[in-house]
């Protein structure tokens, strides 16, 4: 699968929202699920 | 025979009381010593097989009562804070009502003889919510009056509220309890005088 | 002790308390009415619309009814220390919840279901349907209370209890309501409802079984 | 038996700290493949271009969230049954990240379901009972929350999480004839695109991945429960 470049893996084929709207949703989640469960 | 096995307890973060061992044969009464808040009433519960000991085991007849479940709480009349009592009903209803369900024998006629002996015969028709707090622990005393033949009592403060003349009364129906080789736990502030010694138990 | 006399003492027992508490019962009730009949004024009183919403409607107030009512179930023998002598009565406290349990949906869960085909009708649903929808929670109602009881249990003596009791417990209405709502969608389209009966009595079996057995262990936590 | 050593709670706080690490680092070995696979391998889907490309965590947070209720609810069970304080602790630590997988699997739906059929939420079976079981996870953790004693938190949870375990096949047959009989199988996340062996197995991956962080992250939750729950029994801080 070849993206040509960066623009077009953002842009992934206009459902950029959609896509990077999850994936980022579930990393953002993940990191808070460490944070919160940092031993000081 | 009633027997503690290195009960230990905590409640929250507290340790209550740690490796408790006693034993209590029949005809012996124990009495539970302890400031309030100090777990009289949580060894109670745990001797009535209520709550589940941390570590450690009480034994009835050498049996684990966990082990024995129903047999056990068959012979066990509780007393707690609580009178176990129905506000809107009279106090004839709510005994018929509750020793029913519990399967002890309950004709009407016992119970308003077990009522008259608590000097409650003018109160039959009354709802309970209208008697006092002394009225109404003369209602479950007179229960416990009926239900007398189990031979394990754990009394929860029993003698609280009660005026002297019941007190008497009470003191009386305990020590003859005692005398006939039945098995008593209870705790009390007040300064009782049953018949026979009471073994102290303090929890600190 | 037969089980038989048992389960008729605290039924008796039920009987005599419910009479002294006839506010309670007549105010779920009415709840019952009122809460189906907010909804013509939501949707519009034309039958046509309220037809098609008219068994959710009955079954989600019916539902919701069975959910009020779940504290009358044990709150006040926990409080009053009841639920201790019963647990020391050596009878087996299954049977007892059982029959708590049963005495909960006669007195307070039987009206409304002897009602619903009259409200039923109030939204154009056909005579016939309606009995049929009153059939239907005729059998789906006890099983909301036997799952209710779990979530009653649970929460003796918790803060928001109420609340709380909802949360826990409206997820597991689903099925139910689904079935009871599907039977009669089902008997208005003139379509066979022989299915969601089986379904339906599936549920009363599967929760008679479990839910006693979940709700007397519910009752001896609390009671520790 | 050297598994009892770990069972009581003294014992398995410092274990829990390796095993985290260890899963952490076994989640990133299959994880990075797996979202690899998942944007450079796997190609452009006919029908749904490259929204599909949300089922690399769509899915694996579906399966991962109904696994770890089950996983809770063992967990809980045994603790009930046996009465051991760290297999309810474990299953308390499991709740919130079985929650979270559910929002995710929920969250990523309807981010799917938008360019896909046009609305942000579906009435899919699937969907529809992901749904209901965020309310069981919801329902699990505020009963935990209302009791104050941890132990009858304890056992009280238990219940409600085996009654529960009974009725999520229920509740998801129940929801999937309701399904069909309302607007039958046109619009419904099961008739996933055509599934392309490298789609696969990136899904797979990434759901492996997923499932090495829960045991990861539930670790730490242990520990951290444990620290709250035994804070002044003495030896937590030598």
């Amino acid at each position: 699968m070849e993206w040509g470049s960066l623009q077009n893996f953002i842009d992934m084929g206009g459902y950029g929202l959609y896509v990077w709207g999850s994936y980022l949703v579930t990393l953002f989640a993940i990191a808070i699920e460490i944070f919160s469960l940092r031993e000081k | 025979m009633l027997e503690l096995k290195s009960v230990t307890t905590t409640r929250g973060y507290k340790k209550l009381f740690e490796d408790l061992n006693f034993s209590l044969e029949e005809g012996e009464a124990l009495l539970v010593n302890g400031v309030n808040g100090s777990g009289k009433t949580t060894l109670l519960r745990i001797l009535c097989g209520f709550s589940r000991p941390d570590a450690g085991e009480v034994h009835w007849a050498n049996k684990d009562i966990r082990a024995l479940g129903h047999d056990y709480s068959r012979l066990v009349n509780y007393l707690g804070h609580f009178d176990a009592l129905k506000g809107n009903l009279t106090a004839e209803e709510n005994l018929i009502a509750s020793l029913s369900v519990m399967g002890i024998d309950s004709d009407v006629a016992t119970i308003r003889e077990a009522l008259r002996k608590q000097d409650l015969h003018s109160k039959l028709s009354v709802p309970v919510s209208r008697l006092s707090a002394g009225q109404r622990k003369r209602v479950a005393l007179a229960r416990l009056r009926i239900s007398r033949e189990r031979p394990i009592w754990i009394l929860d403060e029993p003698f609280v509220s009660l005026d002297k003349s019941s007190t008497e009364l009470l003191s009386a129906a305990l020590s003859e309890h005692v005398s006939n080789g039945g098995f008593l736990i209870y705790t009390t502030h007040q300064e009782i005088g049953l018949d026979v010694r009471p073994k102290i138990l303090t929890i600190n | 002790m037969s089980s038989r006399s048992l389960f008729l003492a605290v039924l008796l027992r039920e009987f005599k308390i419910s009479l002294t508490q006839k506010t309670d019962i007549a105010t779920i009730f009415f709840f019952f009415l009122i809460v189906a009949s907010l909804f013509p004024f939501a949707v519009g009183p034309d039958t046509g619309s309220l037809r098609t919403v008219g068994p959710g409607v009955v079954w989600v107030a019916a539902l919701l009814s069975s959910l009020l009512a779940l504290h009358r179930m044990f709150e006040g023998d926990f409080i009053d220390g009841s639920l201790e002598q019963f647990l020391l009565s050596g009878e087996p406290l299954v049977l007892i919840v059982v029959s708590k349990i049963f005495a909960h949906w006669l007195f307070t869960t039987l009206p409304i279901v002897i009602l619903s085909p009259f409200v039923g009708m109030q939204f154009g649903i056909s005579s016939e349907a309606s009995w049929i929808m009153a059939l239907t929670l005729l059998i789906g109602t006890p099983v909301l209370s036997l799952i209710g009881s779990v979530g009653a249990a649970l929460t003796l003596g918790v803060r928001s209890g109420a609340a709380l009791t909802a949360l826990l417990i409206l997820p597991l209405y689903i099925p139910v309501l689904i079935f009871g709502v599907g039977g009669t969608v089902a008997a208005l389209q003139g379509v066979e409802t022989t299915g969601h009966f089986s379904i339906l009595l599936a549920f009363l079996c599967l929760s008679l079984a479990l839910c006693p057995l979940a709700t007397s262990a519910a009752l001896k936590i609390a009671l520790e | 038996m050297r598994f009892w050593k770990y069972s009581t709670p003294q014992n398995f706080y410092p274990a829990a700290k390796k095993i985290a690490a260890v899963f952490f680092v076994l989640a990133l070995c299959f994880g990075i493949p797996g979202l690899y696979i998942g944007f450079f391998v796997a190609p452009t889907d006919h029908q749904q271009g490259e929204a599909y490309r949300i089922i690399f965590i769509h899915v694996p947070a579906a399966w991962m969230s109904m696994f770890i209720y089950v996983v809770m609810a063992f967990w809980a069970a045994v603790g009930l049954i046996l009465n051991t304080r760290l297999s309810s602790m474990l299953a308390q630590a499991l709740a919130p990240t079985g929650a979270l997988m559910t929002f995710l699997a929920l969250w990523t739906g309807a981010f799917w379901g938008r360019p896909t059929w046009g609305t942000w939420w579906v009435w899919d079976a699937r969907l529809t009972s992901e749904l209901v079981l965020l309310f069981l996870y919801v329902g699990f953790i505020a009963l935990r929350a209302s009791i104050e004693d941890p132990r009858r938190a304890d056992k009280a949870s238990a219940i409600l999480a085996i009654v529960g375990v009974v009725n999520v096949p229920i509740i998801y047959f129940s929801v999937k004839w309701w399904n069909t009989l309302h607007q039958g199988a046109s619009v419904s996340l099961t008739k996933a695109p055509s599934m392309a062996s490298d789609m696969l197995l990136g899904m797979l991956l990434m759901a492996l991945s997923f499932w090495m962080y829960s045991i990861a992250v539930s670790m730490l939750r242990v520990r951290k429960i444990i620290r709250d729950r035994e804070r002044n029994s003495g030896w937590l801080n030598n």
